[in-house]
């Protein structure tokens, strides 16, 4: 039963995600890709991370793809209109197409012996996913946690002098 | 006195730097020949002075060495500027400085209204320095200094005339010429040094030394080797065959400079090398044969070559080369006496012929310039009956001429027939000795020709010069004819310095003289010497009467075709076109060795410039930089601008890198 | 429960679209889309893989991911805002004023 | 007053600091200060040349820290000896002759072009008076730089391509020699080295595999700039496109500091290798010297003629440097200053009818010696000087270095080399014949105006030190003697020393050499520490039995 609900989602998804590149238009791609981030987020869910999926929902559906499609308003693209076939096309499928055959080798040879770390699934279900990421991002994660916020200054600072006209 | 040697050189050099410095100021003829003469006539009285010193001393107290300062010293090499006095170089500087102020006044005349008369008189006295450096010096180094000093003064004096570039051409080949010499010079030298050196630790080039040390010589070997790196070096400065064809274009230069190098003094230094190295010479006999056979060849050579000429210059030149070839066939027989005996006299008469001829083609060009007309004053077939118009000039060249045809009684005679007799009885080549006798004889025959018929062109027969310039035609001034009488009374009375043995009457003193000097080769060389039968007597006399019959025979037949009837040479010439033709262009010897010498060198020249340097080495140089510029400009297209690229090559990248790993 | 494979190999089919979609799209914007889908194909990997290690670091580190994948969103949309600005077009081919 | 070196070398430098302050358009004071500074300079040397005491170890030495970084210490380490005595003399003779031969010559940047000039000194004698490896290639590439822009900004048609060609020829050179160097530094630091000084280098024995490798990269770097055989065709083009000054810089002093290396540095530090190469570089030498004359002779450029002409003779020095006896190596120092002084004396000639007619084609010339007669006597003593004719400077040089060689080991190779003394007469009097003698039928030289007093002041030093150097070299010698006997001492024991070290390769010396037996010795065998004390030996040995080295 799981295992069908799983091949749905990822048909949806790999649908979706071909719609975001095949669309000429830009907001119909946006929408595929939100689209792409909700089996996603189905997908945590379904690897028992509930707390992932809410923050991936809020985080990418939610802010950036609200940021791109804000954008797309803003410069008010038309579809681009001249869809000329140029050599890119071919080039990068197949570049695409070689990039699949690599990681699908890597998945299919690969026999690393797993260590199984501290944390099995049905411990994360009766301690709560978010309670044990919690405790972990401000235990030994901390210092990268406090410099991915630095970093979030800097892209505001950066994004705000980029946009504007003149300082 | 003997202490005083160094005042000889000194005096030329002072006069040279007197006229070379000031001369262009002094502008007064009479003042800067003055100079000149009277420098070098005063280093003849030192040298008299040293002369009546020596005289007076027993033979083994005539060595003396002066050592003035010490010239280089750098490890074991030592050379000092020192002078040796001994009976040898004391005759060549009599007659070096004898003939020189003889030829510094008679060229007071000759040059008078030359517009570089101050350089010329500098030129000169730098010259008699060169070669004073050249006789008195007591080790190879100074002897060297002399040896290129007298090239250079060649190269300066033969391109005196220096907007003529055939006067500038024969400067420079003179030059060179001579300094093909020195190379073989230079390698003689060092390799006596370096073989005395490093297996007897005698670290030596001084003459007296090597002399010392000369019985440690192995009796061939490295010592042929040296003596044939000196013979080389000595037919470059003496002109003999290999490197001859310098003295006869070096008549470009004014008359008294080829009365005084190129008859008198220079060419004559390979011969005194010779003399002065005797005792290593006589050790190799291998070399004393290729020098007496190169001497007699080139005698033979340049007197077929000399009877041909029509340039009165020329003639004297090639005649110079001939004597020249008599005087090594002595030296390569090992009579070393007899050979400077004919240095002495050649001296003489040589330079009273060419002085005769100067005041000759003197007179001529002053008359051609009267009538402005531009033949060419030194051809004998526009000369004839001079005899008439210059009695003094005539009668002294006749007396040369008979001193140089070896007529009995003229000091040529004596030294030309003890040289023959020396080489027909020598005791070193076995039975070569026979030829070398008849080529010098025949030798004797042309010269007695070429020379009376030179006679005969110019002061005999009607005159032919231009009928108009014929009343301007009159006897050279005084101060010409002078040397010419002084010169003229030496080569008859000469002679009888070095009267043979044989002939009883007067000891020969010039034999006895050098006896001390030569008496060490002499028996080094009986050591080797084959030890026959002495000739007899008879045969001598015998001998050296068919030696006079020889050259009155030449003097007939010149008599009969210049004189009797002139139409004759004509005859003759058209008989033998080609032969007459390669004798006339001195068998083309010039033309052979600019085509195998002077064209390969410039082609290889240019080849090695044009093809090597330029296509080969600087081809690898730019064609690296251009190899460097052809990659920058593929590299560049890498960087296309296009994002596209940018993120295919990393794409590229990634996968590239994947399947490495994955499929190493 | 689907096995770890599976999971990846969805990732990567996600990843290789995304690759094509940067490789052939001229679309500024669409670029920047197809680079949040191969950000979010690597996460989905970080996830599957912390779940079956029974290790919750690759949990930890998506939410970096998320963050440098917002801080480029947003310096990104600036950038093609200011290229907007005085190219009026966000065309990539258009990018080329390092072009010799 | 021990560091009288030091104010020789730098005081150029005060000289630079002193123009700037001078007004870029005030020429003639520039010049002046410039011919000032240049003459003190040479005034302060002779100081150092008085001062001198002939023993063979180094004067006027200054040693003091100046780099260190980690485990490489630079000290500022200075000092003569014989050797480089009279090149640092040469050095500042020639510079105040090349400044006043540019007083007409550049008038475009006056400013720049003195300071250059000055740089360039002070590069100069800073290389020949380093003791400190490092210090060395400092200045060596620092005397690159201004000869560089001389060429570069103030040169003639195609200056760029010679002065880019001039320096990446020497640069390639000198970074193989900055590799080696390095390489050497971390050898000496195993056997306790501590700084770059050159002395501890000498007591340094290394196997031979590595003496060839490091012989080789010094020896390639040196052979650009003497320049041998091969890689010399920066020299013709570098010539003629230089400003006069900047050529007879170059001429005089530059090229000696290819030859000067070998000397100081290639042969001491890696003696074995260097007997080992002596046969191959005399063979190249040997080749440059007849292939230089050859090509000499057919040029159409006199300046390019000239600078063959020194491709040439310096041939000779490395043929005398590679005889490793004390008359080669001393006729190899005297030619380097003979060299400089006639060569440098030709390329000012040549500077002086360029100034008048603009063209350095020879055909453009001819019957000059009718028009300019004093230039005549002053261009025939210099072109006899540079044949090599005895009584001048040349002949003494040539003829030291040819007797050297020949009781070396190359004697084959002399022979040859003593032919080039004929091939030298002959393109040097065939430039001679054409410029001056002949018709003086060009219309253009028949205005030309004699030498000046100032050109006449240029030319007058050098004729007296041709003169000088000619008839009496014993000052010279003398000074340069003890030097060159410790030298050739710590050569000739070292190759000895290196058949005896069982891991290294035997020397093979050529079949031709006979074996090193006592004669050849002409110093009682030191025994032990190669840096040996040399007392002169003493003078007024008995005449025949020179020295009992038994």
């Amino acid at each position: 039963m799981e295992t069908i609900f799983f091949l749905i989602i990822t048909l949806v998804a790999i649908i979706s995600a071909i719609l975001v590149v095949t669309c000429k238009n830009p907001i119909n791609s946006a929408l595929s890709l939100i689209m792409t981030f909700f089996c996603l987020a189905t997908y945590y869910v379904m690897l028992d991370a509930p707390f992932m999926a809410a923050v991936q929902v809020m985080v990418y559906a939610g802010a950036i793809m609200v940021l791109m499609v804000f954008t797309i308003m803003l410069l008010n693209i038309r579809v681009d209109a001249s869809k000329k076939h140029s050599h890119k096309l071919i080039i990068g499928s197949i570049m695409g197409f070689f990039t699949l055959l690599d990681l699908g080798y890597v998945i299919v040879k690969s026999r690393a012996a797993l260590p199984t770390g501290p944390f099995s699934g049905d411990m994360i279900k009766q301690l709560g996913h978010t309670e044990l990421i919690g405790r972990e991002i401000f235990t030994s994660f901390l210092l990268p946690f406090e410099i991915t916020s630095i970093l979030l200054l800097t892209a505001i600072v950066g994004a705000v002098i980029l946009a504007k006209k003149k300082i | 006195m003997f202490d005083k040697v160094w005042l000889i050189p000194l005096f030329p050099l002072i006069g040279f730097l007197i006229n070379g410095l000031f001369g262009k100021k002094i502008k007064n003829e009479a003042i800067i020949g003055a100079i000149g003469t009277l420098m070098i006539f005063l280093s003849f009285l030192v040298s008299c002075g040293i002369l009546m010193q020596m005289i007076g001393l027993p033979a083994e107290q005539r060595v003396f060495e002066k050592v003035l300062f010490p010239w280089i010293h750098s490890g074991n090499f030592k050379a000092d500027m020192a002078f040796l006095v001994d009976p040898l170089s004391v005759i060549m500087i009599m007659v070096v400085t004898g003939v020189g102020s003889l030829i510094h006044l008679y060229s007071i005349g000759y040059m008078h209204g030359e517009e570089g008369f101050y350089r010329f008189f500098a030129y000169l006295n730098l010259f008699c320095m060169s070669m004073l450096l050249l006789v008195l010096g007591s080790n190879m180094l100074v002897m060297f200094i002399g040896w290129e000093g007298v090239g250079l003064c060649s190269y300066l004096l033969i391109g005196y005339y220096f907007h003529k570039k055939s006067a500038g051409d024969a400067a420079k080949k003179a030059f060179v010429m001579n300094r093909v010499g020195d190379f073989g010079f230079l390698i003689g030298l060092f390799t006596l040094y370096w073989w005395f050196g490093s297996n007897h630790n005698i670290w030596t080039i001084n003459f007296v030394e090597i002399k010392a040390a000369s019985h440690l010589l192995p009796y061939s070997g490295v010592v042929t080797v040296a003596t044939l790196c000196f013979f080389v070096g000595a037919t470059g400065k003496s002109a003999q065959i290999p490197l001859f064809t310098w003295l006869p274009d070096a008549m470009e230069g004014p008359t008294p400079v080829s009365a005084l190098i190129h008859a008198a003094t220079m060419v004559t230094a390979g011969v005194y090398m010779i003399g002065r190295m005797s005792f290593v010479f006589v050790k190799s006999p291998e070399t004393m044969m290729v020098i007496a056979v190169v001497g007699a060849a080139t005698a033979i050579f340049a007197a077929t070559i000399g009877t041909a000429q029509n340039d009165i210059k020329r003639v004297l030149a090639y005649s110079t080369v001939s004597q020249l070839g008599y005087m090594f066939l002595a030296m390569g027989v090992g009579a070393f006496s007899a050979g400077i005996f004919h240095l002495m006299t050649h001296a003489f008469f040589k330079a009273c012929l060419f002085l005769g001829s100067g005041s000759v083609i003197h007179s001529m060009h002053h008359a051609l310039h009267k009538i402005h007309s531009n033949d060419d004053a030194q051809d004998m077939r526009n000369m004839g009956g001079l005899r008439k118009a210059m009695p003094i000039t005539f009668l002294t060249f006749l007396v040369s001429t008979i001193a140089i045809s070896g007529i009995p009684g003229f000091s040529g005679f004596f030294s030309k027939d003890e040289i023959l007799w020396q080489s027909f009885s020598n005791p070193y080549h076995g039975n070569l000795n026979i030829l070398l006798w008849v080529i010098g004889a025949l030798a004797a025959c042309l010269t007695a020709f070429y020379m009376f018929r030179l006679v005969f062109m110019t002061f005999f027969g009607e005159c032919r010069i231009n009928p108009k310039a014929k009343s301007y035609l009159h006897e050279s001034p005084l101060v010409i004819t002078i040397p010419l009488m002084v010169l003229g009374a030496l080569a008859a009375v000469g002679g009888y310095l070095g009267m043979p043995k044989l002939m009883g009457m007067l000891p020969n003193y010039f034999e006895h003289w050098l006896e001390p000097v030569f008496e060490l080769a002499n028996e080094y060389g009986s050591t080797y010497a084959y030890h026959g039968a002495h000739p007899s007597h008879a045969l001598e006399w015998g001998l050296m009467g068919l030696s006079v019959v020889i050259a009155l025979v030449g003097i007939g037949i010149a008599f009969t075709m210049y004189v009797k009837n002139t139409e004759l040479p004509g005859k003759f010439v058209a008989t033998f076109p080609t032969l007459h033709r390669a004798v006339y262009n001195k068998w083309y010897v010039d033309e052979i060795y600019d085509y195998l010498f002077v064209n390969p060198c410039k082609a290889l020249g240019q080849f090695l410039w044009k093809g090597f340097d330029v296509l080969v080495i600087d081809g690898v140089v730019n064609g690296v930089a251009n190899v460097v510029m052809g990659f920058s400009g593929i590299f560049r297209y890498m960087q296309s601008g296009y994002i596209f690229n940018y993120a295919l090559s990393m794409a590229l990248g990634v996968v590239v890198m994947l399947s490495y790993y994955l499929f190493k | 429960m689907e096995n770890l494979n599976s999971y990846l190999i969805v990732s990567a089919v996600l990843f290789s679209i995304g690759t094509i979609g940067v490789l052939t799209r001229k679309n500024a914007i669409v670029i920047f889309m197809c680079i949040e889908l191969m950000l979010n194909a690597v996460n989905l990997t970080f996830v599957a893989f912390s779940r079956y290690l029974g290790n919750l670091d690759g949990q930890i580190f998506v939410f970096f991911i998320m963050t440098v994948a917002a801080a480029e969103a947003a310096v990104g949309l600036a950038l093609i805002i200011a290229f907007f600005n005085n190219k009026d077009s966000i065309d990539v081919t258009d990018v080329n004023l390092m072009k010799w | 007053m021990s560091n009288v070196l030091s104010l020789t070398t730098f005081l150029p430098i005060l000289g630079v600091l002193l123009l700037l302050f001078i007004p870029k358009d005030s020429k003639g004071v520039l010049r002046n200060v410039t011919l000032a500074v240049t003459i003190v300079t040479f005034l302060v040397s002779l100081t150092i040349l008085t001062g001198f005491q002939t023993n063979a170890d180094f004067q006027f030495t200054e040693n003091v820290p100046w780099i260190a970084a980690g485990p490489f210490v630079m000290r500022y380490n200075i000092g003569i000896d014989g050797i480089s005595l009279w090149l640092v003399i040469l050095t500042t003779f020639i510079m105040p002759i090349a400044v006043l031969s540019t007083f007409t010559a550049v008038e475009v940047k006056v400013k720049e072009y003195m300071i250059c000039l000055l740089l360039l000194e002070t590069g100069m004698l800073g290389a020949f008076i380093s003791l400190d490896l490092f210090l060395f290639y400092i200045f060596w590439e620092v005397m690159l730089i201004p000869m560089y822009f001389m060429i570069g900004i103030w040169g003639g048609k195609n200056k760029i391509y010679a002065a880019v060609k001039f320096f990446i020829y020497t640069m390639v050179g000198s970074l193989l020699m900055l590799v080696a160097l390095i390489f050497l530094y971390f050898k000496g630091m195993e056997a306790g080295i501590t700084d770059f000084g050159l002395l501890n280098f000498f007591s340094l024995k290394l196997d031979m595999a590595t003496q060839i490798w490091l012989f080789l990269a010094f020896a390639f770097a040196f052979a650009i700039k003497v320049p041998m055989f091969p890689l010399h065709t920066w020299l013709p083009d570098a010539h003629t496109e230089a400003p006069t000054a900047g050529s007879v810089i170059l001429a005089a002093v530059l090229l000696k500091m290819g030859t000067y290396g070998y000397v100081r540095f290639a042969i001491p530090l890696f003696p074995e290798a260097a007997h080992k190469f002596a046969p191959v570089i005399a063979t190249l030498a040997v080749i440059g010297i007849i292939y230089a004359a050859l090509v000499a002779m057919v040029q159409e450029d006199v300046k390019k003629l000239v600078a063959y002409s020194s491709v040439a003779h310096l041939g000779f020095v490395m043929l005398g440097v590679f005889a490793f006896n004390v008359e080669g190596i001393s006729g190899g120092m005297l030619q380097m200053i003979n060299h400089g002084i006639s060569t440098g004396a030709l390329f000012l000639i040549v500077g002086f009818i360029y100034e008048r007619r603009h063209t350095r084609l020879i055909t453009d010339f001819g019957g000059l010696s009718k028009q300019m007669p004093i230039f005549a006597t002053v261009f025939m003593i210099v072109t006899f000087s540079s044949v090599g004719l005895p009584g001048t400077n040349g002949f003494v040089g040539e003829f030291l270095i040819l007797l050297g060689a020949f009781e070396s080991q190359l004697r084959w190779w002399t022979i040859v080399a003593t032919s080039g003394v004929i091939l030298s007469a002959v393109y040097m009097l065939w430039v001679f014949q054409r410029v001056m003698f002949g018709e003086l039928d060009n219309p253009k030289n028949q205005k030309l105006a004699d030498l000046n007093a100032r050109e006449i002041a240029i030319m007058v030093p050098l004729l007296v030190m041709i003169f000088f150097m000619g008839l009496y070299p014993k000052p010279f010698i003398d000074k340069m003697d003890p030097a060159i006997k410790k030298l050739v001492a710590q050569v000739r024991v070292a190759s000895v020393e290196a058949k005896a070290i069982p891991g290294a390769e035997a020397v093979q010396l050529p079949a031709g050499h006979p074996p090193i037996d006592q004669s050849q010795m002409q110093m009682p065998l030191p025994a032990g520490h190669p840096d040996i004390k040399m007392a002169s030996p003493e003078q007024g040995t008995p005449a025949v039995n020179q020295h009992d080295a038994k």
